[in-house]
């Protein structure tokens, strides 16, 4: 019997290695995976290497993974945001590296790394700083750089239903990224906002189909990350990040 | 050009030329009837609430919606629901939500007709740059940028005519990091309308009150003048 | 207004020249769309490129449009097929030029196309006849084949539902190539089993978002390819060939 | 092995190892729970019919279906709704439909765990020749095996031991054009279970009644014995 629903995010989180690399879907908040995230820092995998778009906002979610020294490697497309300041302050003093990639370079990367290409030609960035050191070539008159694909050993998403399968849906724009990661990882571990019997879905209506999906955790009210940051929430709070490190 | 109706309310004693709202008003002239359009963040934001009546166009957002509507009222917010520049919106009926693969498969596969961005400079020969000052503390960040220059048909700037101090923003070649090569088609400034050609800039319209030599002066290129 | 509903497969199908490239949806006869095949039949454009995953059966449809001569190469995966007699014939008589591309590849390759990307690498192929002449290289490892995209001037594809946008439905496995070639081709024309309200679909569940489509036109009762084959329907019949040449 | 219920109706007289219906019952045990499984046209197909009880399969079919079901009453018949082979089928619950791209993005992307295809040819490396005879008079079609034996993470063959006419059909080399390199993993033919390892072939099993030199007569390189 297939059955995806694990118990926890801990217990989803628990396989991370220090060194591995994760994309975490998300555009800003929208489609955030932040009790995996949180998760994540709780289990303290160290030297990461993170897929996002972003960097993330205030000093929860992505931004505390961050602070907390665990990511030594960013490949994102806008470092910048809104109440971005753990990252810009990381990267100028040394302490993170950052590969700059355009979004849909970034994307078409992350699509590419779950389809079985290992590479493939743009015209996004040819001419501009971002193509130093790339293979170009010449195609019917116009050129185009070369680029590689990306996986990774891990993908944590969030999704508004799921299925015991795995079958996936989203809400709106929260989708962003989540379909294309959940192809490009080993092991794809999602939170969800409600488990939902097989069949509910309708098999014309599933955007990420069961296969991409390794392990589901029902997250019913999941916290929004622009609250959290309005709230000046600082995640983990010094008192339980105490705690929780006396408990490892 | 089309004759139209620049609002002159909210300009101050100061204003010369076309103000940011003007400036929005007067691009969205040229978005032809039945157009995907994606707008940059800024300014070209403001086209969508100036296109002209009796056309229909719709919005792309690179984060995964074509059909792209106004903002929501507060029953209608939701915070999954934003657009490029993290902001909530709507969708209109006939709107449809997709991923970052397919979305950009859009804007790089050559199907959004008019992208409207701003630029830091712009060269002589439609070279954007508009993403980095290459300073060297600078955190660097693209977003869909070079995607877009890259991808969509046409290429619209609004931009102010000079920076802050009074530079010219238009050069012979940009000085910083470029974020696409002969990618700007045309230029909608404070100052003038002004279009990227083989020949080289040509100016084809002027801001009420403003002279060509007005503009010339302000501009790091030898202007065509078409009027 | 955006209203892209014309009147007729006729009219649609009237921009089509001699020479032109034509995707074809459809795999076997599940979302092969027959009105707008036959529109091209009467239409009686000559020298066609036509790319399909098949070379169709019986004697109408796809099979019709190659035994009326319209059609110099086919690009396709599996050229036989139960009931397929009429490219055999031609080709085995040099009447007609095949290039033969693996399913995966060419699916991959018309996506290609229509996501702005002029060539990618894959494992497919590689050690066999059908890389022979393409470029090899070697990326961690192991070897992969260059392959260039595929792009169309126009795709006929079939519909479930559309409104007037453009956004489509499609229905179970009929959906297959349609999506991707109608990114891949300049002009997209879609025959449609239903019109609806702009709305009506909703905007999580839209298969093909109207941006790449241009012309729909409504079919309500479409012909099915193996009740015509079984009934042992010829198209244009003789009689019907007469007449439509002599209106030409 | 497993110990396994081989039915033993409709063999003939002539019947020698096993039949169709075995071959498909014997591979069918080594399909593990919650594999996501493609199965090719023919006695591959058949495969789906023993899997055994207590195991969850999912079947893809690369025309665009994941959670393919039984053949449909008169009642369900979608022409419409086919798989690989164009053959009706049914969806379970759990299933979902997608586009070729997407569909052939999970074989080529390495997310299906086993597929299932007949042979013309194997050779003791594991290359397949299993499209073309390479006859010149030949209508050449691959559809999707290619990508399968590329993309898949795992390929068993059933197929008969030989020809019709009694020549081996696992050689040293294949004469015929190939599906793809290395890429097979195991052998079920009428008479044997033979695993593709980096010694060679390694013969496993024995169907009841056939002994290892009867195969090994039958076979055009050397096996190794693993009983």
């Amino acid at each position: 019997m297939i059955d995806k629903r694990v118990a926890s995010c801990a217990s989803a989180i628990a396989k991370i290695n220090d060194g591995d690399t994760v994309m975490i879907g998300g555009f800003g908040e929208a489609g955030s995976p932040i009790e995996l995230i949180h998760a994540l820092i709780d289990h303290g995998a160290k030297n990461l290497t993170v897929i996002n778009n972003n960097t993330g906002s205030g000093r929860v979610g992505l931004a505390a993974l961050i602070e907390n020294g665990q990511v030594a490697k960013m490949i994102c497309s806008y470092p910048r945001t809104a109440n971005s300041l753990v990252f810009p302050e990381l990267y100028r003093s040394g302490k993170i590296e950052l590969e700059l990639v355009p979004q849909g370079t970034l994307a078409e990367r992350i699509r590419a790394g779950g389809a079985g290409v290992p590479a493939f030609f743009t015209k996004t960035s040819v001419g501009t700083p971002l193509s130093e050191g790339k293979e170009q070539r010449n195609f019917d008159g116009e050129y185009y750089v070369m680029e590689r694909s990306l996986k990774a050993d891990f993908a944590l998403i969030k999704a508004k239903q799921a299925d015991r399968y795995g079958n996936l849906v989203f809400n709106k724009t929260a989708r962003n990224f989540a379909p294309i990661m959940a192809m490009a990882a080993t092991t794809t571990l999602v939170q969800t906002n409600e488990m939902v019997e097989l069949g509910d879905i309708d098999p014309e209506n599933v955007v990420t189909p069961g296969i991409f999906v390794n392990e589901i955790i029902e997250v019913t009210q999941p916290q929004q990350e622009s609250a959290l940051v309005s709230a000046g929430v600082i995640y983990p709070t010094p008192v339980e990040l105490n705690t929780s490190e006396g408990a490892k | 050009m089309t004759n139209i109706n620049i609002s002159q309310a909210n300009t101050t004693d100061q204003q010369v030329g076309w103000n940011r709202e003007q400036m929005a008003q007067r691009c969205a002239q040229d978005i032809e009837d039945g157009s995907y359009v994606n707008l940059g963040i800024g300014i070209p934001e403001k086209v969508a609430k100036y296109v002209p009546d009796g056309r229909e166009v719709i919005y792309h957002t690179e984060n995964g919606l074509l059909g792209m509507g106004t903002a929501p009222s507060d029953t209608e917010l939701d915070p999954d629901l934003i657009n490029a520049g993290k902001k909530p919106v709507t969708a209109i009926p006939g709107a449809s939500y997709f991923h970052h693969g397919d979305s950009f498969a859009m804007i790089r596969g050559n199907h959004i007709d008019v992208c409207v961005l701003g630029a830091m400079q712009v060269s002589s020969n439609g070279d954007l740059a508009n993403w980095s000052t290459g300073a060297a503390d600078a955190i660097p960040a693209v977003g869909g940028a070079m995607d877009l220059v890259a991808g969509v048909k046409t290429i619209y700037i609004i931009t102010q005519h000079t920076t802050k101090t009074g530079a010219a923003k238009i050069l012979p070649e940009c000085t910083f990091p470029l974020t696409g090569q002969g990618v700007v088609s045309r230029i909608y400034s404070d100052l003038a309308v002004i279009d990227v050609t083989a020949d080289g800039l040509v100016l084809t319209e002027l801001a009420p009150g403003i002279s060509f030599d007005y503009v010339q002066q302000r501009t790091g290129v030898v202007l065509i003048n078409a009027l």
